[in-house]
C-alpha cells in the first residue's frame, strides 16, 4: 500500500500523470464556456443554446469547436507574424503553469490526506502570482505582434489594469500568509479547517474578490475586451482556432482564480472526521465538496458579468489604486494583529 | 544519473539565457529586444530554482516579469524613434 | 538532486507541454482548414476603412508613471512575504512587528506622497 | 473611395480539406459550422436594427448557436442588412473580404435584394447579387427578426445539403 502512495509521489510520476489535470481543466473549460452563454441566457430571461444536444444544448460547445477547427487560419500581412504566433502560446503557457501548483481536492485516507497537485513546493502561491502575470506580456505580444490599434490600446489598458491589481492582490494574500505562516497553498488550505479565512478577514476577501476578477479580465474590469470601443480587444485579428486558444486560456484562467479563491478563503476542501471516516464515499468526498464550492465561485463570476456595466479605465485604475490599496494595506494590520494573538 | 539530468537542465537553460540575450542586441524590432530582454531574465529565473534557491527564483519571475518588464515596454512604446517591425525587413 | 528541486519537475514537464501543445493544435488546424491565397484577406482590420498609420504609435507617458509606482510597490510587497514566514515564533515577533509596521508606514507616506502630486491621477 | 471592387471568387488549396470534402466526415464539419454560425455585428439600414433585436433576448438566436461577434475575423455570416450605398459599398468589400474561409452572405431586406425604395437611385448598388455570393435572400422591409431567423435556418439547411456558395470563399 504505502509503495503505490510512494510510487504516485514520484515528481515524475506525478508530472506525467498531472497532464490528465490539463484535460480534466480544458472539459471543465469548455462546460464553463457553455455555462457562461446558458446562465447568462437564463439571467437575460433568454433561452439560450437549445438545438443541438438535447434542450440544455450540451454538444454547443463540440460544434463550436468543430468550427474553429475547420476555420481559415490568418496571419496579417502587416502583422509581426513571430510575436503573432507565439502570442497564444504565452498565454495558454501561463494557464497550463498555474495548473501545476493548484491541488484540485485531496483524498483522504484515515488521517492522511493527498492532496491532488501535479506538485506541492513551499512558495506555490508566490508562484501562482508570478506565473498568472506572464498572460499580461501575451496580451502585449498579441497586441504588438498583430499591429492593429484596438489592440494595442487594449493592450495598454490590460498592463495599466494587471499593475493596479497586483498590489492588493500580493498584500491580500500575504495577510493570509501572516496567519498561516506559510505560501504554501495545501497547508493554507488544510488551515483553515475550523474556520474559513472570509469570516476572519471579510476586507482581505472583498480586496482579493475584486483583484482577482480584475486580474481575470471579467466584467466588469474587461476594458481590454470592451465589445463597443475595442471590437475584441487583442483577438482583433486573430482567427479560428489561434483565437479560440487564448478564449480557452482566459476561461482556465477564470477557473483557476475560482480554485485559488476557493483554497484561500472558502476552506478548500476540508470536511468534518466523521465524514470523511465513511468508507469509500468519505475519500472522495472533499474532492466532491471542492468542486462544488469552485462551481458556485464560477457562477457567481459569471453571474457578476451578466448583472453588471463595464467600468471606464480611469475608474478602474483609481478604484485600485485610491480604494484597494489602502484597504489591503488595512487589511494587512488586522491580519498581523489576529496572527499575533493566536500564533504566538 | 540524477547529476547528469541536472547538468543537461542546466546546459539547456543556459543556452535558452545566452540565445535570448544574444537576440536582445541583434534584433532590429526594440520591442522584440525588449521582449528577449524579459525572456532572457526568465531563464535565469530557472537558474535560481536549479540552485536551490527557490525563493529568489520565483521573486525574478514576478519582478522582471510583472514589473520591470513591463516597465521597459512602456519606456520603449514612449521612444520618439519610429517603431518598425522586423516583418518588414524580413 | 534533493528534494526542492524534485518538486519542480511537473513544472518542468507541464512547461514543455505547453510549448508542444499550441503549435501541434496549429497544425491540425491548418490540415483541416481550407486555405486561401487571397491578399485583400490580410489586410488589418479597421471597420472597414484602410487603416491610417500605424499601429505602432507612442504612447501616454501616463502609463509610465503607473508602471513606476507599481515597480515600486512591487518589491516592497515581496519583502512582506519573508517576513510574514518567520516573524512569530522564531524569537524575534517583537521587534519583527514593530520594524515591518515602520516599513509600511514609510511606504505609505510614499503612497500619498504619490497622491498628492497626483501621479495616481488618470488624465491630468 | 476610389478603390476598384473585384468579384474574387477565392478557392481552398489544402489537400486534406478538398479530401474531406468527398467523404462523410464533412458532413460532421458542416454540422458544426452551421450550429456555430456567427454573424458580424454589421448594421446598414433599418433592416440593421432588426437584425440586432433578432440577436436579443425576446428572439434569441443564440437558440441555434447562432451569436453576434464584433470583428469580422471571428465571424461566419455576414448579413447585409439594408441599402448599400456607393460610398459604403467598398467597405461592406472590405469587411467581406477579411472574414476568414468559410463565410457565407444573407441578403435581408428589399432595399438591398432589388433596391426596394431606392431602386435606380444615383446613390445605391444595384445588384447586389453580383458583388457577393448570396446564399439566402430575406425578403421584407424591413423583415421581422422571425424572418431572418427563419432565413438562418434556411441556411442551416442549405449548408447540411452541401449546396452553399459560401464554403468555396
Amino acid at each position: 500500500m504505502m509503495s503505490i502512495v510512494e510510487f504516485l509521489f514520484n515528481p515524475w510520476v506525478r508530472g506525467i500523470l498531472g497532464l490528465a489535470l490539463i484535460g480534466i481543466i480544458f472539459f471543465s473549460a469548455v462546460i464553463t464556456v457553455w455555462l457562461e452563454r446558458k446562465f447568462g441566457a437564463d439571467i437575460q430571461s433568454r433561452i439560450g443554446p437549445n438545438r443541438v444536444g438535447g434542450r440544455f444544448g450540451l454538444l454547443q460547445l463540440i460544434a463550436d469547436a468543430i468550427k474553429l477547427f475547420t476555420k481559415e487560419d490568418l496571419i496579417p500581412a502587416k502583422a509581426d507574424k513571430l510575436l503573432f504566433v507565439m502570442a497564444p502560446i504565452v498565454i495558454l503557457g501561463s494557464a497550463f503553469m498555474m495548473i501545476v501548483a493548484i491541488p484540485f481536492g485531496a483524498i483522504v485516507i484515515g488521517d492522511n490526506s493527498y492532496p491532488i497537485a501535479a506538485t506541492e513546493f513551499d512558495i506555490s502561491v508566490l508562484y501562482l502570482e508570478a506565473v498568472s502575470a506572464l498572460s499580461v506580456l501575451g496580451i502585449f505580444m498579441a497586441a504588438y505582434g498583430s499591429n492593429n490599434k484596438y489592440s494595442m490600446l487594449a493592450a495598454f489598458r490590460n498592463i495599466a489594469r494587471m499593475i493596479g491589481y497586483e498590489v492588493p492582490l500580493g498584500i491580500s494574500i500575504i495577510g493570509i500568509a501572516v496567519m498561516v505562516q506559510s505560501l504554501n497553498i495545501v497547508e493554507i488550505a488544510q488551515a483553515q479547517s475550523p474556520l474559513w479565512f472570509i469570516f476572519v478577514q471579510p476586507i482581505g476577501f472583498a480586496v482579493f474578490f475584486i483583484s482577482i476578477l480584475a486580474d481575470m479580465g471579467r466584467l466588469p474590469f474587461d476594458q481590454n475586451e470592451a465589445e463597443e470601443e475595442l471590437v475584441a480587444g487583442w483577438g482583433t485579428e486573430y482567427t479560428g482556432m489561434r483565437w479560440g486558444l487564448g478564449l480557452f486560456a482566459e476561461y482556465i484562467h477564470m477557473i483557476l482564480g475560482s480554485c485559488l479563491m476557493v483554497l484561500l478563503y472558502f476552506g478548500g476542501w476540508n470536511l468534518p472526521k466523521f465524514i470523511t471516516d465513511i468508507y469509500v464515499i468519505g475519500m472522495f468526498a472533499p474532492i466532491y465538496w471542492f468542486i462544488a464550492k469552485v462551481v458556485v465561485v464560477v457562477m457567481t463570476i459569471i453571474m457578476i458579468r451578466w448583472a453588471l456595466p463595464r467600468f471606464r479605465i480611469d475608474q478602474v485604475v483609481d478604484l485600485g489604486w485610491k480604494v484597494l490599496f489602502p484597504l489591503s494595506v488595512l487589511n494587512l494590520l488586522w491580519a498581523v494583529a489576529l496572527g499575533l494573538f493566536f500564533g504566538a | 544519473m540524477v547529476g547528469i539530468l541536472e547538468f543537461i537542465v542546466f546546459v539547456l537553460i543556459s543556452i535558452l539565457t545566452i540565445g535570448f540575450s544574444i537576440l536582445v542586441v541583434t534584433a532590429r524590432d526594440i520591442v522584440r529586444a525588449a521582449l528577449s530582454l524579459v525572456a532572457t531574465l526568465v531563464s535565469v529565473a530557472g537558474v535560481y530554482v536549479l540552485l536551490n534557491a527557490q525563493f529568489i527564483g520565483i521573486v525574478q519571475i514576478l519582478v522582471y516579469v510583472g514589473g520591470i518588464g513591463v516597465l521597459i515596454l512602456f519606456a520603449v512604446m514612449l521612444t520618439t524613434q519610429e517603431l518598425k517591425g522586423d516583418s518588414d525587413v524580413e | 538532486m534533493t528534494g526542492v528541486i524534485d518538486s519542480y519537475i511537473p513544472v518542468a514537464i507541464f512547461f514543455i507541454v505547453a510549448l508542444i501543445t499550441p503549435p501541434v493544435m496549429m497544425f491540425i488546424v491548418h490540415q483541416l482548414s481550407p486555405r486561401s491565397k487571397a491578399e485583400r484577406k490580410l489586410t488589418t482590420y479597421e471597420c472597414g476603412s484602410v487603416p491610417i498609420g500605424e499601429a505602432r504609435i507612442q504612447f501616454n507617458v501616463e502609463y509610465y508613471l503607473y508602471a513606476i509606482a507599481f515597480v515600486l510597490f512591487d518589491v516592497e510587497v515581496l519583502f512582506l512575504y519573508p517576513w510574514a514566514m518567520v516573524y512569530i515564533n522564531h524569537g524575534i515577533t517583537a521587534i519583527a512587528t514593530v520594524e515591518m509596521f515602520l516599513f509600511i508606514v514609510v511606504v505609505l507616506m510614499g503612497y500619498l506622497y504619490l497622491w498628492k502630486k497626483e501621479a495616481l491621477k488618470w488624465v491630468k | 473611395m476610389g478603390e476598384i471592387i473585384e468579384n474574387v471568387s477565392f478557392t481552398a488549396t489544402s489537400a486534406i480539406h478538398e479530401f474531406l470534402k468527398k467523404t462523410p466526415l464533412q458532413d460532421l464539419i458542416n454540422w458544426g459550422r452551421k450550429n456555430s454560425l456567427w454573424f458580424l455585428t454589421q448594421p446598414m439600414g433599418c433592416c440593421g436594427v432588426e437584425m440586432i433585436a433578432a440577436g436579443c433576448s425576446h428572439y434569441d438566436t443564440d437558440r441555434f448557436g447562432i451569436i453576434p461577434r464584433v470583428s469580422p475575423r471571428q465571424a461566419d455570416v455576414i448579413v447585409i442588412s439594408g441599402y448599400v450605398t456607393k460610398k459604403y459599398l467598398p467597405a461592406l468589400k472590405r469587411l467581406w473580404d477579411q472574414m476568414p474561409s468559410p463565410k457565407w452572405v444573407i441578403c435581408m431586406g428589399d432595399c438591398s435584394i432589388s433596391g426596394g425604395p431606392f431602386y435606380e437611385s444615383y446613390s445605391t448598388v444595384q445588384n447586389i447579387d453580383e458583388i457577393f455570393p448570396i446564399d439566402v435572400f430575406i425578403p421584407g422591409c424591413p423583415p421581422r427578426p422571425e424572418a431572418l431567423i427563419q432565413g438562418f435556418i434556411e441556411l442551416q439547411k442549405k449548408i447540411m445539403a452541401r449546396e452553399d456558395k459560401g464554403s468555396e470563399y
